[in-house]
């Protein structure tokens, strides 16, 4: 009885110490937090990194691009998705914590608004954009459609999609109180494709068969018209490092994987536009 | 107030209250209670329901320490020693003075874990030691013929009369010098209660047995000397034999008739 | 066989002390570990109130709890948290006119109706209806029910209505066992001593028990709207996230916005680095939940602890 | 009152009693029925020969001999399609400019249509994304996927004061004339031969890591991270639990300093979920560094937090319940205080203690928003067991939440979502149900 019990208590104690010396035989590990709309991306050369390099456990979370800059000024994550450029108060936070962030364009991304496909409208100004997001037009019959009221929706406030269209569209003017906010690109599609009336802005990539992306100021957005700088709604989208990595580390193969044919296929798959092809 | 101190020599006292009170908050339930009890006899105490003979019996081994509004007052000497003084061990005590509750207790546990709670409280480990000591115990309390093929068995399974028999079993393992016994037969069937006043009368002599009862037919089959106590206040003691044929105080005849109780 | 008893009862000084060191240090550590819960506590506290202090200094109290501009982001941000805090107020009235009727007539038929066997099949109900976790109702509600309530008409399937009725499902379990709890308490002596006198079942739940119980049935509403109150995953998906106060007030296919779901959403891409406001404010929230939350608990300590 | 209408009005009281517990009940079956039976989706579904074949190539599950027997099978009916596509090619450039540019974009759209449905052409550069290496996996979605190919989804826009209504074209119509036009009846005849649907169970889904965001694969790491976390919140609740529970019905002495404590505990129980996950981030990530980043270990801490209340109320109860008696006749028998705590009192604790545990146990299991900020991950390897101190991992609830709202292709990875949800709520009635039995077991074991 006794001994058995010694036994056991013996081996537990050996199998903890192993596996406490075994920390340093982690696999590699590279974090990436941020943006929601960065996270297709970075999920996508994830699991492509992961596949080619076994023993690298690449984690994405996706919590916002607010929070990926926080992480990235605490040392929490190597690299940062964000939908919008640092702003000057986290580069000097970062400057002060002794992190350098160091942008990378992993992609082209624009902003396509979005009507249910039953909508007969087929493009809208910039100004009629605004004027329904500020709740001077009300009804689908004011801009050329039906007898339909606006169901307008948006991106959550803190979001990077927001803060572009907040400055490409609105002029930062406030948008109207009824507007509907939604946590992501991917709810933001999916209330359009289930409501008639709904008007909606999301990313390149949400873009599909189930809802209809509308020409802005005559033209409709896709890879060109946005490479070109044609379409009016279009951003860059950054992968943020501390520095830039070190040649051969797997942080330096990692981010550079836009840059190489897989990766910008990648990105072209998923719906975004490769920067390679400026 | 009676003197049981004509009754028993000092020699003899095994456990010696003097002036010994226990007060609930502001309510004295023992009153000031001067009582010798004989090594090695049984002294029964007897009294109508509330009068106080159970907070005395739990005194004894300071089982009141668990309510925590009680507190006791004068001294209850045993071994020479004030076990209400500040320097007590506790566990020593109750180690040497076991108690028998009113129900059957046993834990939840097998019957032989039961009654080796306390020897292996007392640091023996060793298997073979613990089986002769359960043994012993079980023989002793007179069940070791009815369980000693099903030790491994729940003890909660066992009947009413069978639990206090293992319970008193297991308080014996521990080898008391005292046993108290709380009404122990209260729960039990007639048939049981035989058993148990039978046990009593054979543990007699090498334990002092202190036995609460409100049954005075029990008392005067198992005891030797019998105490009566009311309202908290120890009316009368003496033999048994004595107390019951002639009681010297009125109150006591009272209650021994069934005129009140 | 004899053992090796100490003989004396008392405690050598050396001993004495070193029991009571043993028994106080033993009972000092249990202290420590029960007063964890009361340090986490104040440590929630100081961690809400430390960032949320900061925000009130600037902005006062006034636009947050009265301005109905939720511009958090604009430059320079407006604060008024008015129809955030009417949203929380809307779903978790939604909630309740949903969970307490059901919630009490069931506990009281749990109790006192249903026969025993029936009561066994039924009580494991309650049981999975609270285990169920959050994130499956919010899933439940936005990717089947949101749609069923559009089919149904409404402009959004995301909206008022929803929310209510999930959480309403949410707090039932809550309010069915505590309720429950409160009616067995009552006791069969006056359950006998009703009927007795010649009372039907119903005269005697409605005249005596449930009166009798009334602090714990209370009780078990306080704590169901605090279930409501502090759920995040179902409003944040399924509430539609617009900072507005329905027009009129009773328009329940309205989206609205509400406290967990604005800190939950938010808190991704707020400014923490720099502490901007829109991050103070999110905790201006959190700390107002708290003081809620506090307040509930409190109620219901109150109610039970009261002298009947 | 008349008995009459008294004895009425009982029965309506009895009648509205019944009516609420029978509308939990709806509740519940309204609730568990869609996501049983889409979740069981996401195990048992008709898969294509595309699914086997992926699920040989990237997972090695199958026979190889009888996938590629049955692979050889598909492409021999295949092999038409693609030729009638390349012949009509050259018949194309013969047609009139108009013409051409219409089919031209028919083509086009057939075309990804086409790979969607069977994979990437043959004799073209294998595509970096998984999921454009394969066809339709899913019988059900193939046989969507051949609607797209069979007919041009239009909108009729004739009344511009209305919604537009939607067509679905043939598009055999553009083609009338052409070569091409059989292409249509041979796909819809062919296409079970070219993707041989067969009943599967892939129950690999509950042991499988995921491929290219879900799309593909199960749901191993979410499952394991899952139950990390869960266990990993009972690590820290349960023992810290029993210990306070012990103290409070044990040895406290009733006063302010105890009322206050309770006070506090109450309020723990009541502090909303998302404002653990803040705190969580803020203290043991940002403040006292448990791990450098989001890990397991710092979920588990702040999941320890949430369910402490419930573990310690739920301890405290099941050791009040112990009757007296047993710490008398411990004490009795000379045992020291904490010897009797230890030794009778929680034993007999144990049933009320387990069950209390382990449905906190699901609770924790289930919670999302205390591990958004603290533990939660959308892609990342399953962890081994010490990995979990310094490496967040994904798990059940947050990728449930995070693929029915932030994934790009929200709509054709349903079923991996109810099978989520199923797999959840499975875990956590599981827990349930354990904790019922085990609480069974031991009131038998205890009472004999």
């Amino acid at each position: 009885m006794n001994t058995n019990k010694l036994n056991v208590l013996i081996l537990s104690i050996v199998f903890i110490v192993i596996s406490f010396l075994c920390t340093p035989c982690y696999g590699e590990k590279i974090v990436i937090d941020g943006s929601t709309t960065v996270g297709p991306i970075a999920k996508a050369f994830a699991e492509y990194y992961m596949g080619k390099n076994k023993g690298v456990n690449v984690t994405v979370s996706e919590s916002g691009s607010g929070n990926g800059a926080k992480s990235l000024i605490n040392g929490t994550c190597q690299i940062a998705d964000m939908s919008r450029f640092m702003k000057e108060k986290e580069f000097k936070a970062a400057a002060n914590n002794g992190i350098m962030p160091v942008a990378h364009v992993v992609a082209l991304d624009g902003l396509p608004i979005l009507v249910h496909p039953s909508n007969p409208i087929k493009g809208l100004t910039i100004e009629q954009i605004r004027d329904i997001y500020l709740g001077k037009i009300k009804n689908w019959k004011d801009v050329g459609g039906p007898n339909l009221k606006i169901v307008k929706i948006s991106r959550d406030t803190n979001s990077g999609t927001y803060e572009t269209f907040e400055k490409l569209v609105m002029n930062k003017e406030k948008l109207a109180k009824d507007v509907e906010y939604v946590g992501s690109n991917g709810a933001a599609r999916q209330r359009v494709q289930k409501t008639k009336g709904a008007i909606s802005y999301a990313g390149l990539g949400f873009v599909d068969k189930t809802v209809k992306a509308l020409e802005i100021n005559g033209i409709y957005p896709n890879q060109e018209t946005i490479t070109s700088g044609v379409y009016p709604i279009a951003r860059p989208l950054f992968m943020f490092t501390d520095g830039y990595p070190k040649l051969g580390t797997e942080l330096y193969k990692f981010i550079t994987i836009y840059l190489s044919e897989d990766g910008q296929e990648i990105v072209e798959s998923i719906g975004f536009i490769p920067v390679t092809s400026y | 107030m009676p003197d049981t101190n004509l009754i028993i020599e000092e020699k003899d006292a095994h456990i010696k209250a003097e002036d010994f009170s226990v007060f609930y908050g502001n309510n004295e339930a023992v009153k000031k209670v001067n009582m010798r009890i004989p090594k090695g006899k049984v002294t029964a105490i007897i009294g109508p329901s509330g009068c106080g003979k159970s907070t005395y019996l739990r005194a004894i081994n300071r089982m009141n320490d668990l309510i925590p509004i009680c507190r006791a007052d004068g001294a209850m000497m045993f071994d020479k020693q004030d076990i209400y003084a500040s320097n007590i061990d506790v566990v020593s005590l109750r180690q040497r003075v076991g108690m028998v509750f009113q129900k059957p207790n046993p834990f939840p546990k097998s019957i032989f874990d039961n009654v080796a709670y306390g020897p292996r409280l007392l640091g023996i480990k060793k298997k073979a030691e613990l089986s002769e000591i359960v043994e012993h115990s079980l023989k002793k309390s007179a069940i070791w013929d009815e369980v000693k093929d099903r030790l491994k068995e729940n003890a909660l399974c066992m009947s009413g009369g069978q639990q206090q028999r293992l319970c008193i079993a297991r308080a014996l393992a521990v080898q008391p010098e005292i046993l108290l016994m709380d009404e122990p037969t209260s729960a039990l069937d007639p048939k049981a209660t035989t058993k148990i006043e039978d046990l009593i009368g054979e543990l007699c002599g090498d334990y002092t047995i202190i036995i609460v009862t409100h049954n005075m037919q029990q008392a005067a089959r198992v005891s030797d000397f019998t105490a009566f106590m009311y309202e908290g206040i120890l009316i009368e003691f003496g033999i048994t034999k004595n107390l019951f044929e002639k009681p010297r105080e009125k109150q006591t005849e009272d209650y021994i008739t069934g005129r009140f109780g | 066989m004899h053992y090796n008893k100490k003989q004396s009862l008392v405690f050598s000084k050396k001993d004495a002390t070193l029991q009571w060191l043993g028994s106080s240090i033993g009972k000092g550590f249990l202290f420590l570990i029960a007063s964890f819960s009361a340090v986490i506590v104040f440590l929630i506290f100081w961690f809400i109130v430390k960032d949320a202090i900061p925000f009130f200094a600037e902005k006062g109290f006034k636009e947050f709890f009265t301005g109905t501009n939720w511009y958090p982001a604009a430059e320079p941000g407006e604060f008024g948290a008015l129809p955030i805090f009417v949203g929380t107020i809307l779903v978790t009235l939604g909630a309740i006119i949903i969970a307490v009727p059901v919630g009490i007539c069931a506990a009281v038929c749990l109790s006192d109706i249903l026969p025993f066997k029936i009561r066994q099949i039924a009580k494991p109900i309650v049981e999975m209806l609270a285990a169920v976790p959050s994130v499956a109702y919010g899933f439940f509600a936005l990717v089947i029910f949101a749609p069923f309530l559009q089919s149904l008409g409404a402009t959004t399937g995301t909206n008022v209505l929803n929310v209510s009725i999930i959480l309403g499902i949410m707090a039932l379990p809550t309010i069915v066992s505590v309720a429950e709890d409160a009616l067995q308490a009552v006791g069969k002596d006056l359950r006998e001593g009703s009927y007795a006198l010649g009372a039907t079942r119903a005269e005697t739940l409605i005249k005596v028990i449930i009166p009798a119980a009334a602090s714990g049935i209370t009780a078990a509403v306080v704590l169901g709207i605090m279930r409501a109150i502090g759920e995040t995953m179902v409003v944040w998906m399924a509430s539609g996230n617009a900072a507005q106060i329905p027009e009129p007030i009773y328009n329940v296919l309205q989206p609205v916005r509400t406290l967990t779901a604005t800190i939950a959403g938010d808190m991704g891409e707020a400014d923490h680095v720099i502490g901007s406001m829109r991050y103070h404010v999110l905790f201006a929230m959190a700390a107002s939940l708290l003081a809620i939350s506090f307040l509930c608990n409190w109620i219901s300590e109150w109610i039970t602890t009261r002298d009947p | 009152m008349q008995l009459k209408t008294r004895k009425f009005i009982n029965k309506l009281f009895s009648g509205i009693g019944i009516t609420s517990v029978v509308i939990m009940t709806a509740f519940l079956l309204i609730l568990l029925t869609p996501i049983t039976y889409k979740g069981l989706g996401a195990i048992f579904f008709s898969g294509t020969i595309e699914y086997r074949m992926l699920n040989y190539k990237e997972f090695g599950h199958g026979d190889k001999e009888n996938i590629e027997k049955e692979f050889a099978k598909a492409k021999t009916a295949r092999a038409p399609v693609y030729l009638q596509f390349d012949s009509f090619k050259k018949e194309v450039k013969k047609l009139e400019p108009k013409k051409r540019r219409e089919i031209k974009n028919q083509l086009k759209e057939i075309k990804e249509a086409l790979k969607e449905l069977l994979g990437p052409f043959p004799d073209t550069p294998i595509p970096v994304l998984l999921r454009n290496q394969y066809g339709q996996t899913r019988w059900k979605n193939a046989q969507e996927k051949l609607h797209h190919v069979l007919y041009s989804e239009e909108w009729d826009y004739s009344d511009p004061t209305k919604p537009g209504i939607q067509v679905f074209v043939p598009r055999k119509k553009y083609f009338a004339g052409t070569s091409f036009e059989s292409f249509f009846p041979y796909l819809e005849k062919n296409i079970k031969k070219m993707l041989l649907p067969k009943f599967t169970c892939y129950w690999q889904f509950l042991t499988d890591k995921s491929k290219d965001a879900h799309f593909f694969g199960g749901i191993m790491p979410e499952i394991l991270g899952t139950i990390y976390l869960a266990l990993g919140a009972m690590i820290f609740a349960v023992p810290l639990g029993i210990l306070a529970a012990i103290y409070l019905s044990e040895y406290a002495n009733p006063g302010k300093i105890i009322s206050f404590l309770r006070i506090c505990m109450g309020a723990l129980a009541g502090v909303p979920s998302i404002v653990f996950g803040l705190f969580g981030l803020a203290f043991f990530i940002n403040t006292i560094h448990v791990s450098n980043s989001k890990s397991v270990l710092a979920g588990s801490m702040t999941l320890a937090l949430l369910i402490l209340p419930t573990v310690i109320r739920s301890a405290e109860e099941a050791i009040k319940a112990v009757p007296n008696t047993y710490r008398e006749a411990s004490l009795g028998l000379g045992a020291g205080k904490w010897h009797s705590v230890w030794t009778i009192v929680l034993p007999s604790a144990l049933p009320g203690i387990l069950t209390g545990t382990i449905i906190s146990l699901g609770r924790a299991a289930g919670e999302t928003a205390p591990i958004i900020f603290t533990a939660a991950v959308s892609v990342g390897l399953p962890l081994k067991i010490w990995e979990t101190l310094s490496q967040p991992t994904p798990a059940l609830s947050w990728n449930i939440y995070n693929l029915c709202t932030e994934h790009e292709a929200v709509d054709e990875i349903r079923h991996v979502q109810y099978g989520m949800v199923f797999v959840l709520i499975a875990i956590v009635l599981l827990f349930n149900l354990t904790a019922i039995i085990a609480r069974a077991r031991i009131m038998k074991k205890l009472r004999g």
